[in-house]
């Protein structure tokens, strides 16, 4: 309805293989991140932008992560939680041994780490398809777990075992640590996860996307064009890993400021981010964004919706309805739409340009 | 079409042996799928494989591509001889093939699929990937540019950005045919690419194939069960049968070969 | 050199000088592993008649082990708490095929397998707010489930078992003669037998596609139930039992997706080596093994044999 | 004809020359091809052409020599056009889709010694006739798919010869002959013949002349405020003098770029993709249009076709008033933007013309109601009339004169007068020098005093001079009462309807009206899929008694509306039938142009004129037909025939 693409025609290839080749999307993707840069820090509080925008970026970074694996190369991990986890302690350690350098750069350093671990436990990936990679990908999870407790040179030998985040300063202003302001850890985070998200989108968008997509659509057709299998599935696991990393340590140093790390990054944590791609759709970087904002948000919106319309709910019950809520609505989407918000969001964009027709 | 298209010029001359194939053997288990069979193909050529339903044939190319690793013989391509394939040696040396249940890639649009086809032929680094700018975007370019040069052979610009899974079945074909084309094959298998057409999509196919052929030069291996297609379409004929070769040669030698018309005996076609 | 002695020599050293213990471990493995393998029976009832991966076997389990408690509360006798429970379980069976498995079918497996994901979070959020999250004891009394332990002496030692253990034993042994009955002398077994090879042939039997989803995953709803009993009355029935149950992902993959006996042997295994691992290996490393080592066997052993230990061998064709 | 003496270009190459001068930067020509707008400047296209032209006087074409040019719009054929006339020499295109037997007559007609066509399938068809044309050299092609292994002794690519064209420009000589050989060219000089398929007999070659083109050209650019920062579609037939106006003469003088689309399954795509600023098409191809929105609304949800139609109602109420800068209620004015907002402006932009800022219809009369409905969106859409004869133009309507039932008053120093027959005559800039070869058929459609006679029955509305065609001047006839019979506008009428895509009117010398009906296809399996009405084929659906009812109920409301026009309400009809096949060019049945060839339908389904005049309720026909690929074949059927409501006449006198 709001199209007017009568017009936009495309006399070279780099303009017809754009992201966003219509006008209008352009404008609108240019609403969103104004709205998201300017208009967000400027009216949201400090709740509304700790508990709800900080966590979702989080969570969107790591969705796109695993979409990535899952939903461009076809790999099902229950291990995303893990790989957060050593995003997380990497960062921790780089931080304590180089104190001196920006904590950025180590925020976004420890990607390269958890793509590292996640490259070792991708090579069963070549030999071991579907839910049984779904297994060998539980052993990581497990294992990271296993080593976050029981390493104490990964928490510094803290006695809690916690991760302790000192303030760290970006051009003198605090940024981590007690001390940073919401507003200045938020905007420290959406500039991560839009720079990170543009890269994601150049690289799904051309070979290496066309590769997994190859490889998880028809592997063999792939092999047998030459697409190399396993450098194809292990390169899906280390951008994947990358992007956990970064959001794990986003997770701990942005978003809780330290803490209890090795439950944060438990078998729950999976599943979670799991249903965020399933739920945001598999295979769409936007999707990965609506499955974040729906599963991340709305624990909050239930916990602080429904008292506010005058249902009393104690912290336990909202616990469990959150647990139905989700359940039912995994099992909702994969009935009515398997392939998710995005989907959804396609269809709804589809009905758009064409209107006022159907189709 | 541009030159850049056309296959690279190497040292084998039109007529000389591209591909030979000696007593190969393949078992599974126990299971006999190939028994001894020796032939070989000849650049520029139009090679056909029939025999009736399980001879062997689709396992034949699986062999030639490096899919399955038989259990005796050798395989020489382009001078080159092997015990066995590897599946990306035999892309890379230049073999493509299509598949008998259409194998595209479902998800992927028709220009993404074909574009799939360069992988091998790009070969900008991982770094310059992550900006889709530069050197990355050249290249797509470069590539963009051949693989609409065989949108345009094949017919099927206006599908250009539907995704095959949309498609009717002998538009998934040609689509197929598209993506083994993009790799400048020097040998392209074409498992029963006919198969489930209906006679008008039958003739445009074998109108492609032949066109392939001449145009671009490429030497053709097809499994074909329309044997009338065959005779049409090919310059030489090995027939196999329960996974030994029972005869080779010319359409005509074969058609009047006495124990090629035994096997069809019985077996309609 | 130190470490590889530790590692290569030490264990094995002292499961010779200690075998009374070296038999003890293994017992507690096997008994881990009747467990494990109950939980896979589960999955293999459902994958083999209907080609979902149910997830949610585990949560069933706890499911099921806390209805019983629940009704047991509620002072009922226990045969009818039993029965009662086996009603639930059906309810459970049925409202599943109804709501969740009808409007999916023919959709790829991967949609069903994470259609059991919703399962579960279904069953963890009613289940901890009708049973709350606290763990549970089974009343084992009320069962007739022996008590106490027996002790045997053994190559000079002794090895203690509980009795409730071998119950456990002996029932997980019953309850899968009768599946092997079931399967192989009834007819709605055939039916099932037949479904899985394939769907007309079941058909062709008299029973429809949705029976057979309603009897199967009521078959495993009723292996979670018993599940259920022998870990409550061993320990406790909680919701941290769901990562146990997730053991029984190694123990499928060891033992291959459709085979019963499998999921047995697979099961005892996985509870062996990873009860042995922890006792002998596991100090060296700080302890805790046990969470991870059971993936680990079997991805270990995935690399060599993909198909698992009673799978045909997966000839790939295009 | 001021305009004439200013002109400095006063042919085609010489404006191509000036525009490479003036604007060589600016797009002169895209075609979508390798997926993109391929675009080419008016500098490159200058250089292009010269190219060509260098290689076409290589091959011999001189001045005054013919060329065919054959194909769908391409850059590479236009060029071809423009190199032809650098040399001196003509071109004539050709209609692509011309069966080989059409296609011997008109080569060898025009004398043509090259042919420039697009691809394998016209240099098949020319190959195929060879041995007829005998003054034919050489043929250059657009698309050298599938003529690799041809004999090339004859063939050329034309992407070669540009080649070489560039090479033998280097030599100073060849460069300077060529400039002196379009300085050479005059105005007078015939500039291109185009062949009219005419409704009756072989087609007859027309005559254009370059300077009166331009002049034509230019008196509707000034007319329309056209410039170089508009863009069209280019999509009609080369060989129709639609394009070769619309495109062709005016994109050089006013140097806007035309866009040739991919293929013809893509136009639709195209348009959309381009969305022209400029747009000319057949009332044909603006029926199909609605006939497809109609359709596709069919398949939208309840509220969302509830809310369509609503706003098409708002539309017909308020729309044209609004585009006409009349008065209307302010109440008014907000429903039509809302319906701007969520109907017309989105309905516009997926057909493809949000940026039309004039759209042109001709060739045939436009049912009222069509041509309402466009304009009620607000586009400005005019009529024009006009004909080859005449580089098109005759009468044509300017903003704020436009109306559905008239073609418009003159257009700029065009003369018109009606000869006592009624019939419309004519004499303007652009008119033809007269057909090639065929000298009597010159004179016989000149007047002594030196105008055209159209063959149309026409005259000036009295209040405001705008022009009123009837119909075919031969074709207005007289019912044995002495009623008018003007069958064209009765079947217009009818063809309003989506479900009916062709109608033959008769009743002439005859005592009632009755009509030969087509069904729309696409809207009537639409129409039956939604019914539950089954049908194996067209046959059987056009024969369906809920098709007749529905058709019949079409028929009865067109005869209600003529009833309330005096002068129309005795050409009410009275039997009508629902033909068992398409009425086809392939079987001589439409023009090239798809008009209908009312005599050649007449004689050939004679049987069934004599049953709907013996009232008889059903006849059997059985006709020859051309399937796709050449073959031909018998198909007979027994068709059903209908009587229709006819409004009485006391109720007419009465409305009267």
């Amino acid at each position: 309805m709001f199209y007017r693409e009568a017009g936009q025609f495309k006399t070279t290839y780099p303009s017809d293989m754009a992201v966003f080749p219509i006008a209008q999307d352009r404008i609108g993707l240019g609403l969103i991140l104004a709205a998201a840069f300017i208009l967000i820090p400027l009216f949201a509080s400090d709740f509304i932008l700790s508990s709800v925008m900080i966590p979702f970026l989080v969570f969107s970074l790591a969705a796109i992560g695993l979409n990535i694996l899952t939903g461009y190369t076809g790999l099902i991990s229950l291990g995303t939680g893990a790989f957060m986890g050593v995003g997380a302690y990497a960062c921790y350690k780089l931080m304590t041994i180089f104190p001196g350098v920006n904590i950025i750069i180590w925020i976004i350093s420890a990607g390269f780490f958890s793509a590292l671990v996640g490259i070792i436990f991708g090579i069963p990936s070549l030999r071991i398809k579907g839910f049984y990679l779904a297994v060998a990908t539980l052993a990581a999870q497990f294992f990271l777990q296993w080593c976050f407790v029981r390493i104490p040179w990964l928490y510094n030998y803290n006695a809690s075992g916690a991760i302790e985040v000192g303030t760290r300063t970006l051009f003198g202003i605090p940024i981590v640590g007690p001390n940073a302001t919401p507003e200045a850890r938020y905007y420290v985070m959406l500039c991560i996860v839009v720079a990170l998200t543009w890269i994601a989108s150049n690289i799904v968008h051309g070979k290496i996307g066309r590769s997994w997509m190859a490889v998880r659509d028809m592997d063999i057709a792939a092999e047998l064009m030459g697409i190399k299998l396993l450098d194809t599935k292990l390169l899906a696991f280390a951008v994947s890993s990358f992007y956990a990393g970064v959001a794990g340590a986003c997770m701990m140093f942005l978003w809780y400021g330290g803490g209890e790390a090795s439950d944060a990054f438990n078998i729950n944590q999976s599943f979670l981010i799991l249903f965020m791609v399933i739920i945001g759709g598999l295979g769409s970087l936007i999707g990965s964004f609506f499955g974040a904002a729906f599963i991340s948000i709305l624990p909050t919106v239930l916990k602080f919706g429904l008292p506010a319309i005058g249902i009393p709910l104690s912290g336990a019950t909202a616990e469990h309805l959150i647990h139905i809520l989700v359940g039912a609505l995994i099992i909702f989407f994969l009935i009515v739409e398997p392939h998710g918000l995005a989907r959804l969001w396609q269809i709804g964009k589809q009905k758009l340009r064409m209107w006022p027709f159907p189709y | 079409m541009d030159a850049s298209v056309q296959t690279k010029t190497h040292n084998l001359a039109k007529g000389d042996t591209l591909l030979a194939v000696d007593n190969v053997s393949l078992s599974f288990g126990g299971v006999k799928a190939i028994t001894d069979v020796s032939f070989d193909i000849k650049k520029g050529e139009i090679r056909a494989i029939i025999g009736p339903n399980g001879a062997g044939k689709t396992s034949m190319l699986n062999v030639i591509n490096g899919f399955y690793h038989p259990q005796q013989g050798r395989i020489t391509f382009k001078g080159e001889t092997r015990q066995k394939m590897r599946p990306y040696v035999a892309a890379s040396q230049g073999i493509a093939r299509t598949f008998q249940n259409v194998a595209l890639f479902k998800g992927m649009t028709t220009l993404d699929n074909i574009m799939a086809g360069r992988t091998l032929k790009m070969n900008t680094g991982f770094f310059w990937q992550l900006w889709r700018h530069g050197p990355a975007m050249r290249e797509e370019v470069e590539h963009r540019h051949i693989v609409e040069e065989i949108i345009d052979f094949l017919e099927i610009q206006a599908i250009r950005k539907t995704p095959v899974g949309k498609l009717p079945y002998g538009l998934q074909k040609r689509v197929e045919l598209g993506r083994a084309l993009a790799m400048e094959p020097e040998l392209l298998l074409l498992d029963e690419p006919m198969a489930g057409m209906n006679l008008e999509e039958k003739e445009d196919m074998s109108r492609f194939i032949i066109d392939v052929n001449t145009q671009y030069g490429t030497t053709i291996a097809l499994i074909e069960h329309d044997i009338s297609v065959v005779m049409d379409l090919s310059d030489r004929v090995v027939v196999l049968e329960y996974g030994r070769k029972i005869a080779d040669g010319t359409p005509n030698q074969v058609k009047n070969d006495q124990t090629v018309i035994d096997a069809y005996l019985g077996v309609p076609h | 050199m130190h470490v590889l002695y530790m590692v290569l020599i030490d264990p094995f050293v002292q499961m010779v000088s200690a075998p009374d213990l070296f038999i003890q471990t293994i017992w507690e493995g096997l008994v881990a592993g009747v467990l494990y393998a109950l939980i896979a029976l589960g999955f293999v009832l459902i994958f083999k008649a209907s080609g979902v991966f149910n997830f949610a076997q585990g949560m069933m389990v706890v499911f099921a082990g806390l209805t019983l408690i629940a009704f047991q509360d509620m002072g009922l006798p226990a045969i009818v708490a039993l029965a009662a429970s086996i009603g639930v379980m059906y309810l459970l069976a049925f409202s599943i095929e109804r709501v969740v498995l009808r409007p999916l079918v023919n959709q790829p497996d991967i949609i069903l397998f994470m259609a059991t994901f919703g399962i579960t979070y279904l069953l963890i959020g009613f289940g901890e707010m009708i049973f709350g999250g606290e763990p549970k004891e089974v009343n084992t009394k009320a069962f007739w489930l022996p008590q106490g332990s027996i002790e045997f002496p053994v190559l000079g030692g002794f090895v203690q078992m509980q009795k409730i253990d071998i119950a456990a034993a002996i029932i997980a042994g019953l309850m899968i003669a009768a599946l092997a009955f079931f399967f192989q002398k009834t007819r709605i077994g055939r039916a099932l037998r037949a479904v899985a090879d394939s769907h007309k042939a079941a058909l062709s039997v008299g029973i429809s596609l949705n029976q057979i989803w309603v009897i199967v995953w009521f078959a495993a709803g009723i292996v979670a139930l018993v599940a259920g009993i022998m870990w409550g009355a061993r320990s406790n029935v909680s919701f941290a039992l769901q990562v146990v149950a997730l053991k029984a992902l190694p123990v499928l993959i060891l033992g291959g997706f459709t085979s019963i006996p499998g999921a047995i042997i697979g099961g005892l295994i996985i509870g062996v080596g990873e009860k042995l691992g922890e006792f002998y290996w596991g100090p060296l490393m700080g302890g805790g093994i046990e969470s991870w080592l059971a993936y680990f066997i079997a991805l270990g052993f995935l690399l060599f044999r993909p198909q698992g230990l009673f799978g045909d061998k997966i000839i790939e064709r295009i | 004809m001021e305009a004439a003496q200013a002109l400095r270009e006063d042919t085609f190459p010489k404006l191509l020359a000036r525009n490479a001068r003036v604007r060589g930067d600016r797009p002169a020509i895209r075609h979508k091809d390798l997926g993109i707008w391929q675009t080419w400047s008016w500098a490159e296209v200058y250089a292009n052409v010269r190219a060509l032209a260098a290689s076409y006087h290589a091959l011999g074409l001189e001045r005054g020599d013919t060329i065919a040019i054959i194909g769908a719009n391409r850059p590479k054929l236009y060029w071809s056009m423009m190199a032809a006339q650098m040399l001196g020499a003509i071109p004539v295109p050709v209609y692509a889709d011309a069966v080989a037997d059409e296609m011997a007559y008109v080569l060898e007609h025009a004398q043509v010694k090259l042919a420039a066509v697009q691809d394998q399938e016209q240099v098949d068809k020319i190959l195929s006739i060879s041995d007829r044309l005998h003054y034919l050299k050489y043929i250059a092609y657009d698309w050298g798919r599938g003529l690799r292994d041809y004999d090339h002794a004859r063939l050329r690519s034309i992407e070669e010869l540009i080649q070489q064209g560039r090479k033998s420009l280097q030599d100073k000589a060849v460069s300077a002959a060529l400039d002196a050989s379009m300085a050479a060219g005059k105005g007078a000089d015939t500039s291109v013949i185009l062949y009219t398929s005419g409704t009756t007999g072989r087609s007859k070659g027309v005559m254009l002349s370059a300077e009166r083109c331009i002049n034509a050209a230019t008196d509707s650019v000034a007319f329309d405020k056209l410039n170089d920062r508009d863009e069209v579609l280019a999509y009609l037939p080369l060989a129709w003098v639609g394009d070769h106006y619309m495109n062709y003469a005016q994109g050089l003088v006013a140097g806007y770029c035309m866009s040739c689309p991919e293929s013809a399954e893509t136009v639709q795509q195209d348009l959309r993709e381009i969305g022209p600023t400029f747009y000319f098409a057949p009332p044909r191809v603006f029926e199909s249009l609605l006939t497809r929105v109609m359709i596709r609304m069919e398949d939208a949800s309840a509220p969302k076709r509830k809310m369509f139609h609503y706003f098409i109602g708002v539309a017909k109420k308020y729309g044209e008033k609004i585009l006409n800068g009349e008065s209307v209620p302010l109440s008014g004015r907000l429903m039509y933007e809302l319906g701007n907002l969520l109907v017309y402006a989105p309905l516009k932009n997926v057909l493809g013309f949000s940026r039309m800022r004039v759209g042109y219809t001709a060739g045939e009369a436009i049912g009222p109601e069509l041509f309402s409905f466009y304009r009620s969106l607000g586009l400005n859409l005019k009529q024009l009339y006009g004909q080859t004869e005449a580089f098109l133009y005759v009468t044509v309507q300017p903003d704020g004169q436009i109306r559905a039932d008239t073609v418009g008053p003159l257009a700029p120093n065009v003369e018109v007068k009606i000869s006592p027959e009624g019939e419309v005559l004519f004499k303007s800039p652009g008119m033809f020098l007269g057909y090639f070869r065929d000298e009597d058929r010159t004179a016989e459609t000149l007047t002594p005093d030196g105008f055209i006679k159209t063959g149309d029955a026409g005259f000036f509305e009295p209040q405001s001079g705008h022009l009123k065609i009837i119909d075919r001047a031969k074709d207005v006839g007289k019912l044995a009462n002495g009623d008018l019979f003007p069958p064209k506008y009765v079947e217009n009428k009818l063809k309003f309807y989506p479900n009916i895509k062709e109608a033959v009117a008769f009743g002439d010398q005859r005592d009632a009206v009755t009509c030969f009906i087509n069904i729309d296809i696409t809207a009537v399996g639409n129409w039956a899929e939604r019914n539950n009405v089954v049908y194996g084929s067209y046959q059987e659906l056009a024969g369906h008694p809920l098709v007749y009812d529905m058709i019949a109920a079409h028929v009865n409301e067109v005869n209600r509306s003529l009833a309330q026009e005096p002068m129309m309400a005795g050409a009410q009809i009275k039997r009508f039938l629902i033909l068992h096949k398409e009425l086809d060019a392939d079987d001589g049945e439409l023009t090239r142009t798809q008009k209908v060839r009312r005599g050649f339908i007449a004689e050939r389904y004679q049987p069934l004129i004599d049953a709907l005049y013996n009232g008889s309720q059903e006849a059997d026909i059985s006709t020859e037909v051309t399937f796709e690929d050449g073959r031909k074949g018998m198909i007979s059927a027994r068709v059903k025939i209908r009587d229709c409501d006819i409004v009485p006449v006391s109720a007419r006198s009465k409305a009267a």
